[in-house]
């Protein structure tokens, strides 16, 4: 388990950072339509500005900035997002992911609709993989046994 | 020499790969084998992005366009731009290669709590001694 | 434990001479005629940005011509945390 | 509306799977009911999926509407359909079933275990839907990572080391199935089954081809777990929770069988791996070894799940020698294997959950007058061992004579007669169990207690049969094994006839 060391630098430095470390994944992940990025590599660096939080700080107080049952709704809502986009355009009468059939419920053309719907999946791909980086450092650094700290 | 230059990528990513395949199967720890798995994962990957490469000025795969970064139709070349796919395919891989390293850890982290050790042959010893208790 | 060595060797030693015996067939590094260059990928930029309106190929693919892969891909991240959380945790919900 | 139920197939299971996680955290009981409904809706899905393969022929759904080697594609033939009912109906029977187990063994772990109980059916269902060699490999690793951590929460000790041993296994087979991908895409440009079938035979000279084809294969082995690559199975599946095994023990091996039929038969045509490379000698050859050291290390085991797990690695060889023959007949019998042994293998480790469960035996040794302490139950393994010996009715004879059938057509004698001797390991093994069951001697104690006994029927051995949502499973495979016996020949005419390719 990583303890807390009260070292001043160390933690109004990641302090100062996690901001910056966000905007950025959030930079990554809208301009993946533009530039090399995506839902991927923005989930990556969203997850990394949590770590780097309980890194300089220590477990218990990530779990006090993002709290369990929050994770764990993060955890199922990004997938939720993805495989739902899908269900939606499935009802809508297309196939499976077809998101040109969100056009019917947007004011745009089917090509501008998949441009949408590659945003909205990529969004899910965001929120799942930086809460699922969270969930899974917090579990192989606490090692399941300190189950108080993780309350 | 003109065989050796068109091949060797191959060849040093196929070496890497062995590399991280004797560590999965030879050698005693645990974690060692996982970080294997992860040098093995890794030269894969390698494998196959170098598929991709297209040489004689192909660029990113990403549009260079007008001000809105849209091209126009027809104006695109399949030879200007490297090949997207094993790009995307690898993107999938690397996932999936940091799944399974999570389990695993977890999976090393569960045995280390039961036997106080990662060492194969003292994790063998320890279960062939409760055999007989 | 020897005999593990001598089986581990041989096994590296076979796997890695059939993949370099395969090696001397396969189209050259970055050969722009390659069939990985010629056969399916070149739709994908000539076609990608107009049909998905995403100057980005690698995205495009990802998440649109290819996205049920990545919803698999989103699938397997999310079963290693839940996995993990399985594992390691002994405290789960009321 | 109707074209749509191969998507449902896939994505219910997936979908209930992320439900069932969050709503698990705040009220546990819904769990169970969530997965049995999923699954339900998967196997509606499924079968009315086959009727639609039935009537109209093969059925292509390109998902996001992406024409094939572009997109990726469903592929709904008679082989995948067959599966798809077998491998939802056997998750059905089997989630049903650990409704009793799961509260005795992890009851705080029932969120995340129903979760991962489902994404491991959606990696299989996903597996064998897909027309897409990429797709296959990530929904063989979504099967997969889930399987690694049910394993690992067994109850019985070293568990986790067995999981992690798979854990290595299973990704060095990813792995080289994956090289196999990447091979064949460098030569061929295309992920596609279907386009790959139409490209690969003008390139079946190339060693590129060759060494992707030995990797694909070898991949798909360490996941079938044909003899030389199967020390993990015995391990991870004898120590696996009861209601985990007795999903991944008849699924996980027929799923991977399925994908070596499919590189077999329709990525190469058996033009390729029959002839031009000895696949169906080596592969024949190792699936007799199988058959073999499964059967001889099942006859050391005394405990019945240790030695189901060695006949599931013999059973394994079954349907490799089915492949390996190389002709009609045989593959049929594989094909029918594929089921029958599926639910064999279902019923004896439902079997084997429930008298553990009931009782927390499991040593053979102490079966003693099992059949009066759970009547139902043994009857139904009696039946079970009966199928497995390979006696008519009941439905292991069936595919076991067209195997043999397809082995003497062949030519390969040797095959026949390890066909032959299997069934008798076989029968040795399963009336050991059935003996101690059934026919142990009364114990002798004092003369008045005997005439009490006989007096009462033996009342000192009370009826204790498993609950009704494991019993009623395990009635229902047993009687699915007998009925499934007489219908072969239709199952044959009207589903597996269609699933081998034309012309082969």
């Amino acid at each position: 388990m990583i303890r807390r060391h009260e070292d001043i630098i160390i933690e109004s430095l990641a302090r100062f950072l996690t901001p910056f470390i966000q905007a950025f994944a959030l930079y990554v992940l809208f301009l993946g339509h533009y530039s090399p990025g995506g839902g991927f590599q923005g989930g990556v660096l969203m997850g990394a500005s949590f770590i780097l939080l309980v890194i300089a700080y220590d477990i218990i107080e990530g779990k006090r900035r993002i709290t369990e049952k929050f994770n764990i709704v993060l955890n199922a809502t990004g997938v939720m997002v993805f495989s739902g986009t899908g269900l939606l355009c499935l009802i809508l009468g297309g196939e499976f992911l077809d998101y040109s059939q969100l056009a019917a419920i947007l004011p745009v053309g089917p090509e501008e609709a998949r441009g949408l719907g590659i945003l909205a999946v990529e969004i899910g791909v965001e929120i799942t993989v930086a809460a699922i980086m969270v969930s899974i450092f917090l579990d192989l650094a606490s090692a399941g046994e300190h189950e108080e700290a993780l309350k | 020499m003109d065989f050796i230059i068109a091949k060797y990528n191959y060849w040093i990513y196929i070496i890497l790969m062995m590399i991280g395949f004797y560590a999965m199967i030879v050698k005693n720890n645990l974690a060692k084998k996982v970080v294997g798995m992860n040098i093995f994962q890794t030269a894969l990957i390698l494998l196959f992005i170098s598929t991709g490469v297209k040489t004689g000025g192909a660029t990113v795969p990403i549009v260079i366009g007008d001000a809105h970064g849209h091209a126009i139709p027809g104006t695109l070349h399949a030879i200007d731009y490297i090949n997207p796919l094993p790009h995307v395919l690898m993107l999938t891989a690397i996932v999936v290669m940091v799944a399974t390293f999570g389990v695993a850890l977890a999976l090393l982290i569960m045995i280390f709590k039961r036997y106080k050790t990662i060492e194969e042959d003292e994790i063998l010893e320890i279960r062939r001694k409760e055999a007989f208790t | 434990m020897k005999t593990l060595d001598i089986i581990g060797w041989f096994a590296v030693l076979t796997t890695g001479a059939l993949l370099i015996y395969g090696t001397a067939e396969m189209p050259n590094w970055g050969d722009p005629n390659s069939p990985p260059s010629t056969h399916v990928s070149p739709r994908y930029i000539e076609k990608a940005d107009e049909e998905t309106h995403t100057p980005n190929m690698v995205t495009a693919v990802l998440a649109d011509y290819r996205g049920y892969d990545t919803m698999g891909e989103t699938t397997v991240i999310f079963t290693a945390g839940v996995s993990c959380m399985m594992l390691l945790r002994r405290r789960q919900g009321k | 509306m109707s074209t749509q139920y191969p998507a449902l197939i896939v994505i219910v299971p997936l979908m209930s799977a992320l439900i069932c996680f969050v709503v698990g955290w705040w009220n546990r009981n819904f769990c169970y009911k969530i997965a049995v409904a999923a699954i339900a809706v998967s196997f509606y899905s499924s079968v009315v999926t086959m009727k639609d393969v039935m009537a109209n022929g093969v059925i292509h759904y390109w998902v996001g509407s992406w024409e094939p080697p572009w997109g990726i594609e469903y592929v709904v033939d008679y082989l995948n359909g067959y599966m798809l009912i077998i491998i939802t109906f056997i998750s059905l029977l089997a989630v049903i079933a650990s409704k009793k187990s799961v509260e005795k063994d992890f009851p705080e772990k029932a969120p995340a275990f129903y979760s991962i109980f489902l994404l491991l059916v959606t990696g299989l269902v996903g597996i064998t839907i897909t027309g897409d060699v990429f797709n296959v490999y990530v929904f063989l690793e979504i099967a997969s990572i889930a399987a690694y951590a049910l394993i690992a929460i067994g109850k019985r000790d070293h568990a986790p080391m067995a999981s992690f041993n798979y854990v290595i296994y299973g990704t060095v087979g990813a792995c080289f199935y994956l090289i196999g991908v990447g091979y064949l895409y460098m030569v061929t440009g295309s992920l596609n089954m279907a386009d790959l079938a139409k490209l690969l035979p003008d390139l079946y000279n190339s060693k590129v081809v060759l060494v992707g084809f030995a990797f694909l294969l070898v991949g798909v082995c360490i996941k079938m777990a044909l003899f030389p690559l199967h020390m993990w199975l015995p391990d991870a599946y004898s120590l696996a929770p009861d209601s985990v095994s007795s999903l991944i023990a008849p699924l996980m091996t027929k799923v991977s069988a399925y994908v070596m039929i499919r590189i077999m038969f329709t990525i190469f045509q058996p033009v390729f791996s029959f002839e031009m490379l000895p696949v169906g000698s080596i592969c024949g050859w190792l699936a007799v070894i199988a058959i073999f050291v499964g059967g001889i290390r099942a006859l050391a085991q005394k405990d019945l799940k240790n030695m189901l797990v060695y006949i599931l690695v013999a059973e394994v060889g079954y349907i490799v020698i089915g492949i390996s023959v190389g002709n009609r007949i045989g593959l049929t019998g594989a094909i029918l294997h594929i089921m029958n042994d599926a639910a064999m293998m279902a019923c004896l480790f439902l079997i084997v959950g429930a008298i553990a469960y009931k009782t927390g035996i499991t040593d053979i040794t102490q079966f003693r007058h099992m059949n009066q302490k759970m009547p139902f139950t043994m009857a139904a393994f009696t039946i079970t061992a009966l199928s497995m010996v390979g006696l008519p009715p009941a439905c292991g004879f069936f595919s076991k004579w067209y195997l043999v059938l397809g082995a003497i057509n062949a030519n390969q004698w040797v095959l026949v007669v390890t066909l032959l001797i299997s069934s008798l390991i076989n029968a040795i093994l399963f009336f050991r169990v059935i003996e101690y069951a059934y026919f142990y001697p009364h114990p002798e104690h004092g003369a008045e207690e005997h005439v009490h006994a006989t007096s009462h029927g033996h009342a000192e051995i009370v009826m204790n049969e498993a609950p009704l949502s494991m019993l009623i499973p395990i009635l229902i495979m047993a009687t699915l094994i007998l009925v499934l016996g007489p219908f072969s020949g239709k199952i044959i005419s009207s589903i597996i006839q269609f699933a081998i390719p034309a012309g082969f």
